[in-house]
């Protein structure tokens, strides 16, 4: 008999931000603030404020742009936009929502392919040994990306300065983790 | 009628509970909660407390209950509706292993619920009770039945008495007709007693303290007395306690009980120890202060009900000293107004 | 079998949980009927007696709520409420008088969300704990059988 | 004793006091209250440690206070009822005689409410061992074991109001059960009268309770009323800081408040 | 006294002089630092970059591992590693239902009892209150004090320091006789992990700050992680390049400039794996105010590997 | 036998969408008691109050239940409807089936059940209404203003126009408040001293203000009408009668290094000092916790130089007890202070500054004459950054609200600045401008258009200082959110105006109410603009919100026609839902017991004692009386009272009581 308020609406995009990160897209005024203090906006072609306005016009071709953007793959986390937000909008937890959403639809931009093959090389690292093996974790890089000359020349200075292992390190549960791995959903639909 | 004696071994006893109870009776006798013994429905003979001296409440419970609903009503918009408690509707009760002191208290009782208008409730009650009675083995100095007319192997009131006269066997009197037609519910465990039996060997010795007659008219005498009034009520608080274990105090209350649409007239114990038992809706109290309340408890039981109605009010039970908080010992304070010259 | 639906009494001071109500009605949030409003100045004038009255005339959940601390229309009127439940509750867990079927809440004027929160969890709580049996068999309406007098 | 009895006649004589209220020998072993307003009645007084009686409320009864000026033998439960008495504008310092009966026999005067409040300091206001225990066993039942064993109890009241007499601080003219537009305390004794009524004797008294037993002494069904109002001093005494007639000025736990009074069921 | 350890890998790898002289400065105060029996990697800006469950689910994994060691008190030196296993730490104790998938995809028994401490948490519990009379030889230089991002943000979980200008740092390095100056690039970003995948951003971020610290005067850049120090160490002739200028002042770990306060030497602190020399001007030598007795005065800190 | 009339409201389709209207008058109009139901479509309107009033007559009804909204609406419409139809208006109930029924549940036969019982409560608590009549009070009358801004000004002024007497109390040494420090105006450029000073002059002369100055209220005790105050008159060290105010204590005093309020930390003091030079009262005060005298017993230049000898280094403070009929609070805001923004550096950089800070550094008679030069080197600053909403609208780390008046200020001060330093570039950094006002938009676009003033959209994020410049690191929002970053010379921060530091404890102390961020609430935020919940106090001003001059005074003058409408009566009619003792024939008199446990919770001192004499003169009975002047009907003594002794109009135990059941048993 008693109807609580719910949703009969199918949710929009904000409505799934709001759930999956808590992040009220429609909070943001547009002071600015982020764009004014983040390290990396001068590189992005949308900093971060507009990022905030363009979702919040819930325009389909706005998220498009944004899911293909170089934007959400520039953010480096470093939290200073949610520091000095008045309205504490997580911004940094939106660009990891984007970032994962834009890489499950395969509409990440082309530009990307560094950072997402860094950031796989890495991924794969642990799953194969359970930590990070640094050495491998370049060598794996170097091979998605083909930039078989970056930092070539320092490897070796940092190989004498013992900061190069020439052998991986395995944990003893390292099967456990590649466990944990097949677990995540992404790994089960094969977009990991 | 003439009052008929047998013998009832006390192994019998079970049975004699079972039969009452077969036959639908719903028997009423002493039971032990903690401390206190209370005058309640029984299923078996072990539930019961024989060996008590008394129980803490009187049988008066049986005929005149601590709350009794005399009318149902409805509240309508048309009017109010009333619906009577039907009288028929009351059960044949047996009240068991109560003492004779409980018995003759509804002497009293009868007495002030009989006179017109007659008191129906407790009337149609009251008949339909039987009383099975124990006589006293033993006394404590609260007692004093034998100063009010009454004693250990008193049988007024009961409609059967037991008095055990040996480790086994339980003398049976047979009082009136409905002890008569009670007992032919256990003629079978009933043997005939041999003549000769002395039931006095086997009651309690109470003493005589004072002349209840004496008292009677020096309480009668002694309404303005106010010093002898107030020494003696001094210590009383005003609570309730010896008029609610009373065999004999018959005051009550009605109070209805309702909601919007419903309600019931309730009628409750009351007591005259209580400030506002007389407490006029003008605000005048005519007995404003405790002395005149204690007076009225003594003088309506010594001195107003012997004559009006031509009976004591008081059965010598010793109940209301046993209950009170503060120790007003009645016993002592009859006993105090006997000596006055 | 039809559903259980419990009856519960929402005792609310006039300033801020009425009001709360109000602008829960205004905004057209939606809640269960089962709780039903008595409206009083403050949380300060419910005697605990009142809530008694409420379980022996058959209600099986109540609801007290007035103004924040600090907020209240008089000033302490909820302060004083709110030691007078801390006492109140005691007594009654002590009695094993069930205190899961009284909720006291703190409803602002502006909560108008909070209010139709309040009331449906509490609903659904007494729903899921079912009927208070227990002071059923001692309401008034007990009194009331029809076939005539029960004595004692 | 002796003493005690000399001082009660010189008491008396000196007219400091009209009446002394203290104990006597009654019936059956018994220990009574008495009333000594003459060297004879003097001569009656008597204390022992069976003198346990609160004889604190015979101040406030009318008939004793038409005596006028009055002298009182107070064991700690007295004092204390005289302290929250006074809190309550019901005894003016400098009214009563206080003669405080030791333990061990000894007497100390009490000159006035000061030196009682320096007193009870001392003192164990505590309630006693083996009510606490009770109050634990019960707290450790299931609210439904805790409702029913209240029932047994509360069925064998018969609304004497033994415990309301008996209780200092139940001095009302007209008890809440006595008011009845509307009758908010059903005056009957069935199950949810006798209920009501001890629930709301008990909320009335909470923050009051001196502690002092003279309900469940007092009450002729043996039902553990003592407890009720027990179980709320230590909460009251945690959660507010109060304890009961302690001081003759004291403000009363429930006509007070702290804005960061702390509970955990409010939402 | 023991104490939980989780190194992370880079402490393994790029960052052993971290691991290094966090152990020789436990050591120092006879703190056991108890690694965590066969950690994982905490799974870094990849894993959340790329997918949730798997970003709290590693960290969660780190965390069982302590609890089942009985671990209560976790010191997590490397600043990206302790800003995530907070957060996950956080957000697991925010809500029940995620805690309980978690703990079925790592397969452990989750608590969330133990506490994580970064390095600077870790020493004012266990070290602070000695350190001072154990200070040999005060680092007697101006020192920028470096927290990066990771460590004091998002302060609504991490509840460390203050977020804008934070101090607990440059009271350490005062504590062992170092001038901390005060300047604007305190928790400005470094570019953190982009430093493979966008090393001129990171020369650009990182040029900016070593550009500050330097206008300030700093003889040296203290930082308290490693991904901060790879960047400003190891990317130092890109920052150069970008900034077209020649700054060579070096970049130590406050493990590092403790353990040089204790006097522990430059080469058990891992000085010499730094990729820009630790070349630390001398320094007239001072009193030292609770030195019992007299030490032997190393007249020179030119420190080489 | 109740004749009740039971009127259901359609209002329009908001209840009748899902309330059976007929229905519930159908059925109500059955209960026991109900003479007359009907429904009707808008029993607010016109038609539908005459329907009522005509059910009245017609019925003879003695209560009426109008089921409608809530009655925190129409119930003064509905009853005074009943009045005009001859029925004590308290005879009126009203049942909310809209609010609480029809608007929040479906359409169903549950709902319409819902309205039913709330119905029927009604219909039985109406029963046990009372005919009461309003209570009335006398009037005392002279006015309290507390606070001598521009809004305690306005407001004593027009009071004491209307012929009424007015006693003033300011906290500082002088009156002027806010207005004082301010440099010129806007949108006007007037000279805030030269439109101010003559109105404190006028105060200060007037016949029927009485001035404190240096003054803080303490005890608030009474009630509308009769207002008793304590006010507390600290000691100034000086016998105001014989100084002349010449001045010379204040050039001779050797203490001279006191930051000055006045300017805002940007000059020093005297520890003898008058506050500004056209102070009212123009006379000295000596600030004990900076003398020399007062902290090492030894000094008292002042005393050797003072000519006629007013120097009274013993003085104690004064308390003065006053009887007011009305209470005016006007006493202001406060700013915030920045520190909360360490991004911004403000206290660590001397050239970041606040709005306030501006004006004085632009004010003619501030600590540069009015020439625009920065702290830290007193050099004139080329390019100056002003940033809005310091604080402003800000739930991270300020405040939520929009402080209002900065938008204007901040743009008077590019526009002052500009005046003064030709060469100067201002920029402005601001999210929204919001300058509705009589000619404020103008003034906005005059400083953009004509002064050339840099409007930046977007908040900035950080300020640091290197090289003597401060790097103020914004965004541009119009630009797609691009981060710029400029070089300034000097950083005016516009900070958020917040409640002053007392105002939550004056509130307790005249009893108001007061909102979360502490400014002191209106009884109703359109309808009720200057009264408080507590009868006989007004606001003016900025207590009670952010205000610019124009709207403090508009404020002052409005609580002043407050004031004087209820002085313009002998005395004054209050609503009678009060709390009372019962009272009974002798020898009982009531059933109070004198415990006066009541007396505690009261939260406005209403709960008196009465003594109940013989005729011997004995007292025989003390007995709790509330004074229905004081009392405001809360109820918390009904609830505490053991005896129920004390019951509450309106909400008695009696209504409260038969509503329970009502509710519950349908």
């Amino acid at each position: 008999m008693s109807a609580s308020h719910e949703h009969i609406h199918p949710l929009t995009l904000n409505d799934e931000i709001r759930r999956d990160t808590g992040v009220i897209i429609n909070k943001c005024y547009q002071c600015g603030k982020c764009s004014a203090g983040c390290p990396v906006a001068t590189e992005m072609e949308y900093p971060p404020s507009l990022v905030m306005r363009m979702l919040q016009t819930e325009d389909p071709l706005h998220v498009e742009k944004l899911l293909k953007s170089m934007t959400i793959w520039l953010c480096v986390s470093c939290e200073m936009c949610l520091t000095r937000c008045p309205m504490e909008i997580d911004i940094p937890s939106l660009m990891d929502y984007m970032r994962q959403k834009s890489y499950r639809a395969k509409k990440t931009n082309p530009q990307a392919k560094k950072i997402i093959a860094f950031h796989k090389s890495f991924l794969d690292s642990i799953n194969y040994t359970g930590r990070l093996y640094e050495m491998g974790l370049i060598v794996d890089y170097k091979m998605r990306t083909g930039a078989m000359m970056q930092d070539v020349a320092i490897a070796p200075k940092m190989f004498v300065k013992g900061k190069l292992n020439p052998v991986p390190e395995f944990i003893k549960g390292r099967k456990k983790i590649a466990a944990i791995f097949n677990k995540i959903q992404d790994k089960k639909e094969g977009k990991l | 009628m003439e009052k008929e004696l047998k013998i009832l071994k006390y192994s019998d006893l079970p049975k004699l509970i079972e039969r009452f109870r077969s036959q639908g009776f719903p028997v009423l006798a002493p039971v032990r909660k903690g401390k206190v013994v209370e005058i309640e429905q029984v299923q078996t003979i072990d539930e019961i407390a024989l060996d008590v001296l008394l129980s803490t409440q009187s049988a008066k419970k049986a005929a005149f209950p601590k709350v009794e609903k005399v009318l149902d009503y409805t509240l309508a918009k048309s009017g109010v509706t009333q619906q009577p408690v039907d009288l028929d509707s009351f059960q044949e009760t047996i009240l068991f292993g109560v003492r004779p002191c409980d018995a003759s208290g509804f002497k009293s009782l009868d007495a002030i619920f009989g006179e017109e208008p007659k008191d129906q409730f407790y009337l149609q009650k009251k008949a339909k009770s039987t009383i099975i009675s124990f006589s006293c083995p033993v006394a404590d100095e609260y007692c004093f039945c034998t100063s009010v007319g009454g004693g250990p192997g008193n049988t007024t009131g009961s409609d059967l008495q037991f008095t055990g006269i040996s480790k086994d066997e339980i003398l049976v009197e047979i009082l009136t007709e409905k002890g008569t037609k009670l007992s032919a519910l256990f003629a079978d465990l009933l043997s005939v007693a041999g003549s000769g039996i002395d039931k006095s060997k086997f009651l309690a010795d109470v003493k005589v303290v004072f002349d209840v007659d004496g008292v009677v008219k020096k309480t009668t005498a002694s309404f303005n007395n106010a010093a002898l009034w107030l020494d003696q009520s001094l210590r009383c608080i005003g609570c309730g306690a010896c008029a609610f274990v009373c065999p004999t105090c018959a005051c009550f209350d009605f109070q209805d009980e309702q909601n919007t649409k419903k309600g019931v007239r309730l009628r409750l114990w009351d007591s005259c120890g209580f400030s506002l038992f007389t407490l006029h809706t003008s605000g005048h109290n005519p007995r404003e202060v405790q002395s005149q309340r204690w007076r009225q408890r003594i003088l309506h039981k010594f001195a107003y009900m012997p004559e009006q109605l031509h009976v004591v009010g008081c059965e010598g039970c010793g109940r209301c000293s046993r209950a009170c908080p503060v120790d007003m010992n009645i016993k002592e304070h009859l006993t105090s107004i006997g000596a006055i010259v | 079998m039809q559903e259980f639906e419990p009856k519960i009494v929402a005792f609310v001071c006039n300033w801020c949980t009425y009001a709360g109500a109000d602008l829960t009605g205004t905004s057209r949030i939606k809640y269960s009927a089962n709780v039903k409003i008595i409206r009083f100045p403050c949380t300060g004038r419910i005697d605990f007696m009142i809530l008694m009255k409420a379980f022996e005339n058959g209600a099986d959940g109540i609801i007290v709520s007035g103004c924040h601390p600090n907020d209240c229309h008089y000033s302490t009127g909820n302060f004083h409420a709110r030691r007078r439940w801390i006492v109140f509750r005691n007594l009654l867990n002590f009695t094993g008088i069930d205190t899961e079927r009284i909720q006291f809440s703190w409803v602002s004027a502006a909560e108008g969300f909070k209010w139709a929160d309040v009331v449906n969890n509490t609903v659904k709580k007494i729903k899921e704990i079912g009927p208070y049996e227990n002071y059923k068999k001692i309401a008034v309406s007990t009194l009331f059988n029809e076939e005539g007098a029960s004595n004692e | 004793m002796s003493e005690l009895i000399k001082k009660v006649k010189a008491l008396l004589n000196d007219k400091t006091i009209n009446v002394f209220v203290g104990y006597e020998k009654g019936s059956a072993d018994r220990i009574r209250a008495c009333f000594a307003r003459n060297e004879a009645q003097a001569n009656k007084v008597f204390f022992d440690a069976s003198c346990t009686q609160n004889l604190a409320g015979y101040l406030l009864k009318h008939e004793v206070k038409h005596f006028g000026k009055l002298g009182i033998l107070a064991n700690v439960a007295a004092l204390r009822s005289i302290m929250q008495l006074a809190s309550e504008f019901q005894i003016k310092d400098g009214e009563v005689y206080v003669l405080f009966a030791n333990p061990d026999g000894t007497f100390v005067e009490f000159n006035d409410f000061h030196s009682i409040e320096a007193y009870l300091q001392t003192t164990d206001t505590g309630i006693k061992a083996e009510e606490q225990e009770r109050i634990a066993s019960l707290e450790a039942m299931s609210n439904n074991e805790r409702w029913l064993f209240w029932n047994k109890e509360f069925e064998k009241c018969i609304k004497c109001y033994a415990c309301r007499a008996a209780c200092p601080m139940c001095y009302c003219h007209r008890c809440t059960t006595d008011v009845n537009q509307p009758q908010w305390i059903p005056v009957a004794s069935h199950e949810r009268g006798n209920l009501d009524y001890h629930l709301m004797r008990a909320m009335h008294l909470a923050g009051r309770c001196v502690n002092c037993g003279e309900c469940a002494t007092a009450c002729p069904m043996d039902i553990p009323l003592n407890l009720l109002t027990y179980q709320l001093i230590s909460p009251i005494k945690e959660t507010f800081g109060a304890t009961a007639g302690m001081k003759a000025d004291a403000t009363y736990a429930l006509s007070t408040y702290k804005p960061d009074d702390k509970e955990n069921f409010i939402i | 006294m023991k104490v939980g350890f989780y190194p992370g890998c880079s402490m393994k790898g790029g960052a052993r002089e971290y691991q290094e002289s966090v152990s020789a400065l436990a050591k120092v105060f006879d703190i056991e630092l108890v690694e965590i029996p066969d950690w994982n990697c905490c799974g870094a800006t990849a894993a959340h970059n790329l997918n949730k469950e798997l970003s709290l689910s590693l960290p969660a994994r780190i965390m069982a591992l302590a609890e089942r060691e009985g671990i209560s008190d976790i010191v997590v030196p490397c600043a990206a590693c302790y800003n995530r296993l907070s957060i996950v730490k956080h957000e697991l104790e925010a809500d029940k239902s995620l805690s309980t998938r978690v703990a079925s995809i790592i397969d452990l028994k989750y608590e969330g009892t133990t506490q994580i401490l970064n390095i600077i948490q870790f020493i004012d519990k266990y070290i602070t209150d000695r350190l001072e009379e154990k200070v040999v030889k005060p680092f007697d230089y101006k020192a920028a004090c470096y927290y990066g991002c990771l460590l004091v943000r998002p302060h609504s979980i991490l509840k460390f320091d203050r977020v804008e200008d934070p101090q607990s740092m440059d009271v350490l390095v005062k504590k062992a006789g170092g001038d901390a100056i005060d300047w604007a690039y305190k928790t400005e970003c470094c570019g953190a992990g982009m430093s493979v995948s966008r090393t001129d951003t990171v020369a650009r971020l990182s040029g900016n700050i070593m550009k500050d610290a330097v206008d300030r005067a700093a003889e040296v850049v203290v930082v308290a992680c490693p991904m901060c120090h790879s960047n400003l160490d190891m990317r130092r002739p890109e920052i150069n390049k970008f900034l077209n200028e020649k700054i060579d002042i070096p970049i130590l770990y406050i493990s590092q400039v403790l353990g040089l306060a204790v006097g522990l030497d430059a080469k058990t602190l891992g000085l010499n794996r730094h990729m820009t020399e630790v070349n630390l001007p001398v320094k007239p030598v001072r009193e030292i105010p609770v030195a019992k007795e007299p030490k032997k005065v190393v007249n020179t800190q030119k420190l080489e590997a | 036998m109740s004749r009740i009339g039971v009127f259901v409201c359609h209002c329009g389709e908001n209840i009748s969408a899902t309330v059976n209207c007929e229905k519930v008058a159908k059925i109500t109009g059955e209960l026991k008691g109900v003479e007359f139901s009907t429904d009707y479509k808008y029993m607010c309107s016109d038609p539908g109050q005459t329907l009522l009033k005509e059910a009245i007559k017609e019925h003879k009804l003695d209560g009426v239940v109008v089921a409608a909204c809530s009655p925190r609406m129409h119930e003064p419409t509905f009853r005074k409807a009943c009045a005009e139809a001859g029925l004590n208006p308290f005879l009126c109930e009203m049942s909310n089936i809209r609010e609480h029924c029809s608007w929040v549940h479906p359409k169903d036969d549950l709902t319409t059940e819902k309205a039913q019982d709330l119905v029927r409560v009604m219909v039985e608590k109406v029963k046990k209404n009372k005919a009461l009549n309003s209570i009335k009070v006398p009037v005392t009358k002279t006015a309290l203003v507390i606070g001598g801004g521009i809004a305690g000004i306005q407001a004593a002024l027009d009071i004491a126009n209307c012929g009424h007497k007015v006693i003033m109390v300011e906290k500082q040494p002088s009156i002027g408040g806010h207005m004082s420090q301010l440099s010129e105006t806007f949108p006007t450029l007037d000279c805030s001293q030269c439109i101010l000073t003559p109105r404190m002059v006028e105060v200060a002369q007037h016949p029927n203000i009485t001035l404190h100055t240096y003054s803080e209220v303490e005890v608030v005790d009474g009630f509308i009408g009769n207002f008793k105050v304590k006010i507390r008159k600290k000691s100034k060290s000086l016998d105001e009668h014989l100084c002349t105010g010449c001045g010379l204590c204040t050039t001779k005093c050797p203490q001279k290094k006191i930051p000055n309020e006045f300017e805002r930390g940007l000059g020093f003091r005297p520890a003898i000092y008058v506050p500004f030079p056209q102070a009212v009262p123009n006379k000295p005060v000596i600030d004990r916790e900076n003398c020399t005298y007062y902290i090492k017993g030894k000094c008292k230049v002042c005393e050797i130089v003072c000519p006629t000898k007013a120097i009274r280094f013993d003085q104690e403070d004064e308390i003065v007890e006053v009887a007011v009929g009305a209470i005016v609070l006007a006493t202001g805001f406060d700013v915030l202070q920045p520190d909360f923004f360490p991004e911004y550096g403000y206290g660590k950089y001397k050239d970041v500054i606040d709005g306030l800070q501006f004006e004085r550094l632009a004010s003619a008679s501030g600590p540069t004459q009015g020439q625009i030069r920065r702290p830290s080197d007193g050099k004139e600053p080329k390019k100056i950054v002003f940033v809005a909403c310091a604080g402003s609208r800000d739930p991270a780390k300020g405040i939520e609200y929009c402080s209002k008046i900065c938008c204007m200020y901040t743009a008077k001060h590019a526009m002052l600045y500009k005046h003064k330093v030709h060469d100067g570039t201002p920029y402005v950094f601001y999210m929204d401008i919001r300058a509705g006002g009589k000619m404020y938009e103008e003034f906005v676009r005059r400083t953009i258009v004509e002064d050339g003033t840099h409007y930046v959209r977007g908040r900035v994020s950080t300020i640091y200082e290197k090289n003597g410049k401060l790097i103020v690191r914004g965004a541009d929002t119009l630009m797609g959110g691009i981060p710029i970053e400029i070089e300034a010379d000097m950083v005016v921060l516009a900070t958020a105006g917040v409640a002053n530091k007392g105002a939550e404890e004056l509130a307790q102390t005249v009893h108001v109410s007061y909102d979360s961020y502490k400014f002191f609430a209106e009884a109703h935020p359109k309808l009720k603009p200057v009264e408080t919940n507590t009868a006989g106090i007004f606001l003016a001003g900025a207590c009670q919100a952010p205000k610019d001059i124009p709207e403090s005074v508009a404020a002052a003058s409005g609580a002043a026609v407050k004031v004087a409408a209820l002085f313009s009566n002998d005395e004054l009619t209050r609503d009678p839902l009060v709390a009372l003792v019962n009272r009974q024939p002798a020898p009982v008199f009531s059933t109070c017991v004198g415990c006066f446990l009541c007396q505690s919770v009261c939260p406005y001192q209403a709960i008196e004692r009465e003594e109940i004499k013989n005729r011997n003169g004995e007292v025989i009975k003390t007995l709790a009386r509330v004074n229905e002047g004081l009392c405001q009907g809360c109820g918390t003594c009904v609830a505490l009272c053991r005896t129920k002794a004390i019951d509450i109009h309106g909400y008695s135990n009696q209504q409260v009581y038969t509503e329970i059941m009502a509710l519950l048993n349908d």
